[in-house]
């Protein structure tokens, strides 16, 4: 029961949005399985939430290293919980909308998290100057391509490619870099996508099958888990 | 110098995580752990009501008249629910049903989404002649290269990913092929994501220098 | 004027310094990644002081979309959704507002969505910079007449599937909670069949992927794409099999954009950053590799384990 | 969201059949031309379309515009849609602008008869009515004939899975290639073990309903059966919480049947938070403290890749990557030591389980590979032919392979 249930469940439902694909009355199917999702999702979101305030509780009161910012990490979140459920200070009371701007939950994602998410986003910009000096090696031929081809569009990508190779003679265009950088981006790099899609695509198939014939089933668990 | 409070917030946190790059220090920790509870807080809020109360609760009980309620919305409720007996541990095992309904829809609806659109779509496409002609009718090398490009790394690409055959002989050769193909591809990512990272690193300096420092016009 | 030459200036003197990191890299003493670090930031900075205007070639992705844009007659419906939050607007903000700019002197009616919460926010905002704009402004577009902003959906390429029926089953009203039916510019659109063209602003999922597999594939709609960097290379298949109709990939797109239309605008200022930014990044990556074939060469003949430093 | 009236086809192509057209006799609509003071021309030629393979909820009216309704005039302001079915009351169901010549009605029940006028109103206030059109039912399908190519396609490529995962679980060998990054999976956990230091599971950023988080937590289950046969500290935190609870599932699974029920803790995974780069922070803190031997990096993958895998490889750890997004695949291929690569993230579990009817679905997805390999060959041979000879009967060739594999 423990374990067929479930395998009933995963084969019915797939199969059946399978299916709907294929019959117009019932394509709605998919649209309403994503609605389905999306509730799940908010009552996992409550074991979530549930989750992080014990792991801050326990660092508190075991006063583990660095118990200070766990204090402020369930400030944040219990500040940011109150104004946004209860809808403090929102313009159009408990109907209004919950991002509504004016409102302070707006404030908090304005001024907090859009500086902060996007900061964290260019400090990439530091990781990838250290990695191409420390990482990206010529160690082998697939290597040297990679980096060949890299250095290319990022030579195209900027007026600097225009610039660098603007001497060359028209007959021999297709050697200036912007030329080369659409060259590459629509030959090779589209038939190094396209067999990447079609093998994903094959290989989604065949895992969906493995999950949806039970051949695959570790996420049903075992008998009286 | 901007006078607006919320620039000077924003710009403080750009400064603390910035201060990473240095060492981890506890400015960092205090922009961090912030950033970690408000974040989990706001994204809490925002799916409980576009979820639960627009996508549910307006569903079920409709604010307009003339609209029919959508009492199956009801059962992904209940599935939901399920979820909670986690809580419990003896009977946590139940929250296998609404995670095999999860399982069982994606690997359905991706199945076929795939299948489609990565798959029979991509095939189609690749079957152009390998000689290419100009509009005005006369052969075009360029045109011609690139189908043949796109023709070749396609083809060897896949047997790269073959998996019921050892990659030796002429069939290692070809997926040897495929797989410089690949390295260009991942190349050209490589390129495009540098592109990608600086332009976020400009619009953080221009907010720094423009927005909260002035010093552009 | 002063911050240009002090910029220019100081990008020399940084320039000379890179002999110093060569050098040390070469004798097997590279630099700490901190100091890496510096450069960038530097090569970052500095070019928006600068005043200098860049040569930028013409692509046919981009230009596509500037074509069909063009040739649509006055008065064609343009769906333009915004599939991207605040964090990806230094390189998606520019671009869109060059194209509602450009879409309003064409005198196209614009339809604007999102599947990500706070698109339509910027979308709004992009709305805002281009009615600042005195030849838009001169146009006057009426919010509800001439162009309308549906707001928020969630559900993913759900939407744009459920789209596929009637546009009203996922906005049933438009963000400032006007009805469907009483907003004048979508009288007659149903679904994808009334929209003369779709333009998609992303950063990720969902995005121009979506909208290609559902909108363009299922729907026959027209697909234009305005992606950040990293996605546009995901992009080219599609592009190549006419699934999508153009491109703009990154501020170099967007700058391109801007300058075919002939509305210079942001991305234009980045790009000079930009190009200092991948300079420096391709002078460490040779400044990297010299020092690995070096150490190499070293090992051939001394048989020596390999240095450490570089991890 | 209110329920959908009148949902439609999700792909009906283009092809729309003409079920009732109803003309209006040219006599009468040139006596139309002369409209007395208030009246004014009426639309002409309304035809009521069922559209094809559609569910029977829509119905699209067509019309040619009133001979009044000139662009760059104002005399005729829209048109209005009536509708009556079973002799029963008419009623307007829309309103257009004028020089709209088009109205789809959602509105419709799949059992009635529906008849239709549309009239024109004019500025003045006047309105000229059409003829009305014969009853028209709309018609439900519940099949998509246009669909019928992918129905095939879908039988053969999930026929010869089904068959090789068969033909295996017969005992039929089936050879299967060595994947480096799977091979080194015993080694990253045992050095782990050695070091007395734990493994770290990272499974991507995004949610349930994305494959290749189910395809990492299935590799989970295999990976985790071995860390507790190897008595290894395991940590894997998340940024769903519905990956939490399936995480912690398999894992609990995994233990049980290694027989190490009491070496499970539910604390093996944490939720952290939703948003991207607060996930990150916080699992790069986590590495920089706890210094983890071996970090799994299997799932969907955003810009945080280069960030995860470059901490990763400061700390020393094995890494091991694998995601089916090719932007993020160059930094995993430079920061960590065993990539799996698009199909190969598919293909992992099966390889793991080591049984025979998961390494046969294996060989089923070659099968479409090579059909996949086949068609191309085939459609480029044919496509180059025909281009170079003119031929017809290699044109009708590729057309017709193009038709079975379009689906748009």
């Amino acid at each position: 029961m423990n374990r067929t249930l479930p395998f009933l469940l995963t084969f019915i439902v797939g199969f059946t949005i399978v299916i709907a694909t294929f019959s117009p009355p019932l394509d709605r199917l998919a649209v309403d399985t994503a609605v389905f999702f999306s509730i799940i999702a908010v009552f996992a979101m409550i074991l979530g939430g549930g989750n992080l305030v014990k792991i801050n509780l326990v660092k508190i009161t075991r006063r583990q290293r660095d118990w200070q910012f766990a204090i402020v990490t369930l400030v944040g979140f219990f500040f940011v919980l109150i104004i946004g459920l209860f809808k403090v200070g929102n313009p159009g009371g408990v109907t209004g909308q919950v991002d509504a701007p004016g409102t302070p939950f707006f404030d908090v994602y304005t001024y907090v998290f859009v500086p902060v998410g996007a900061t964290m986003y260019s400090l990439l910009a530091f990781f990838i100057a250290s990695a191409s000096y420390r990482a990206f090696r010529a160690k082998n031929r697939e290597a040297t391509i990679l980096l060949i081809a890299a250095s290319i569009i990022m030579l195209g990508a900027t007026p600097f490619g225009t610039m660098l190779t603007a001497w060359i003679p028209d007959s021999l265009d297709i050697f200036e870099v912007p030329n080369l950088h659409f060259f590459l981006m629509s030959s090779p790099n589209l038939a190094g996508q396209r067999a990447i899609m079609i093998g994903i695509a094959l290989g989604v198939i065949s895992y969906s099958l493995r999950v949806l014939l039970g051949v695959e089933r570790s996420h049903i668990g075992k008998d009286g888990g | 110098m901007s006078l607006d409070i919320g620039v000077w917030i924003g710009a403080l946190l750009t400064l603390g995580i910035f201060s990473f790059l240095y060492r981890d220090n506890p400015f960092y920790k205090l922009c961090e752990s912030i950033f970690v509870g408000v974040s989990a807080g706001y994204w809490f809020c925002v799916f409980f009501f576009d979820n639960m109360v627009r996508k549910f609760y307006f569903g079920v009980f409709p604010s307009e008249a003339g609209i029919e309620p959508k009492y199956f919305l009801i059962v992904g409720a209940v599935l939901g629910a399920l979820m909670l007996t986690r809580l419990i541990p003896s009977i946590g095992w139940i929250s296998r049903w609404p995670l095999s309904f999860i399982v069982g829809a994606t690997a359905g609806l991706y199945m076929m989404l795939f299948f489609v659109s990565n798959g029979l779509n991509q095939v189609a496409d690749t079957m152009l002649p390998l000689y290419r002609e100009t509009a005005g009718g006369d052969f075009d090398p360029a045109e011609t290269l690139g189908t043949i490009l796109v023709f070749i790394g396609t083809f060897t690409g896949l047997i790269y990913f073959f998996f019921s055959k050892e990659h030796k002989g002429l069939f290692g050769g070809a997926a040897r092929v495929g797989i410089f193909f690949l390295m260009v591809t991942f190349g050209a990512a490589f390129g495009y994501t540098v592109m990608s990272r600086m332009s976020l690193l400009i619009g953080r300096m221009d907010f720094l220098f423009r927005d909260w420092l002035g010093l552009l016009g | 004027m002063a911050g240009h030459w002090i910029a220019v200036a100081i990008n020399v003197v940084v320039g000379l310094t890179l002999v110093w990191v060569l050098v040390r890299t070469i004798q097997g003493r590279p630099i700490e990644r901190r100091i890496v670090f510096v450069y960038i930031a530097l090569a970052v900075a500095t070019p928006l002081f600068m005043k200098l205007e860049a040569p930028l070639a013409e692509t046919p992705e981009v230009q596509s979309i500037v074509t069909t844009i063009k040739e649509l007659p006055p008065g064609s419906r343009i769906l333009i959704s915004f599939d991207y939050d605040p964090q990806s607007a230094p390189e998606l903000q520019p671009m869109a507002e060059a194209f509602i700019k450009f879409a309003f002197k064409q005198r196209h009616k614009v339809i604007i969505m999102g599947l990500w919460p706070l698109g339509p926010d910027q979308a709004n905002q992009a709305i805002r910079a281009a009615l600042e704009d005195p030849s838009v402004a001169e146009l006057a577009p009426e919010y509800g007449v001439d162009y309308v902003n549906l707001g928020f959906q969630s559900g993913n390429e759900f939407v744009i599937q459920g789209m596929g029926s009637a546009f009203k089953n996922m906005f049933p009203q438009d963000e400032r909670g006007t009805i469907y039916d009483n907003i004048p510019i979508l009288r007659g659109v149903t679904n994808f069949s009334n929209v003369d063209y779709v333009q998609v602003f992303s950063s990720g999922k969902p995005g121009t992927r979506e909208w290609v597999q559902v909108a363009a594939d299922r729907f026959g709609a027209t697909v234009g794409g305005g992606t950040t960097a990293v996605q546009a290379p995901e992009m080219y298949p599609f592009l190549r099999s006419n699934q999508l109709i153009g491109l703009m990939g990154g501020m170099t797109g967007a700058a391109e954009f801007e300058k075919a239309v002939e509305e210079l605008g942001k991305a234009n200022t980045f790009l000079l950053s930009q190009m200092f930014a991948h300079a420096t990044v391709i002078v460490f990556v040779i400044f990297g590799n010299i020092a690995y074939f070096r150490s190499r060469r070293r090992d051939a003949s001394t048989d020596a384990p390999t240095p450490g430093g570089i991890s | 969201m209110p329920p959908a009236p009148g949902a439609r086809s999700i792909a009906s192509g283009g092809r729309v059949l003409i079920l009732t057209l109803t003309l209006i006799t040219l006599t009468s609509s040139l006596l139309a031309t002369d409209p007395g003071p208030g009246s004014i021309a009426p639309p002409t030629l309304i035809m009521v379309n069922d559209l094809d393979y559609d569910n029977g909820e829509s119905l699209t009216i067509s019309w040619v515009p009133s001979l009044d309704d000139v662009p760059g005039q104002s005399e005729v302001v829209a048109y209005r849609i009536l509708r009556s079915s079973g002799g029963g009351q008419e009623a307007t169901i829309g309103t257009v602008l004028a020089g709209e010549s088009t109205f789809v009605d959602q509105s419709v029940n799949r059992d009635s008869a529906y008849v239709y006028r549309v009239a024109t109103i004019a500025a003045n206030g006047g309105e000229g009515y059409s003829l009305p059109t014969d009853a028209v039912v709309p018609n439900r399908e519940w099949l998509n004939w246009d669909l019928v190519w992918l129905f095939l396609a879908c039988l053969v490529l999930g026929g010869s899975v089904v068959f090789f995962i068969e033909t295996a679980r017969r005992g039929k060998k089936l050879f299967v290639r060595k994947i480096a990054g799977l091979e080194a999976i015993d080694e990253a956990i045992g050095r782990a073990t050695e070091m007395g230091r734990p493994i770290l599971y990272i499974p991507g950023i995004q949610d349930m309903d994305e494959v290749e988080t189910l395809a990492s937590l299935t590799i989970l289950g295999k990976v985790s059966r071995q860390i507790a046969d190897y008595d290894t500290q395991l940590f894997m935190p998340v940024a769903r919480s519905l990956v939490m609870t399936a995480g912690r599932e398999t894992i609990k699974t995994s233990y049980l049947e290694a027989g190490r029920a009491d070496a499970f803790n539910e604390d093996m995974v944490r939720y952290i938070t939703d948003e991207q780069f607060g996930y990150v922070a916080a699992v790069d803190g986590y590495m920089v403290r706890e210094r983890p031997a071996t970090i799994f990096l299997l799932g969907a993958f955003f810009g945080e890749s280069l960030v995860l895998a470059e901490m990763g490889n400061s700390v020393g750890a094995i890494q091991i990557a694998g995601t089916a997004r090719p932007p993020q695949i160059p930094f995993f291929v430079a920061a960590c030591d065993y990539t799996l690569i698009g199909e190969e993230l598919f293909a992992a579990s099966a390889y793991l389980s080591g049984e025979p009817r998961q390494l046969g679905s294996l060989k089923g997805q070659d099968v479409g590979k090579g059909i996949a390999m086949a068609v191309i060959l085939i459609g480029v041979a044919a496509a180059t032919i025909a281009e170079l000879t003119g031929s017809g009967f290699f044109a009708g060739v590729v057309s017709t392979l193009q038709n079975v594999f379009t689906t748009r």
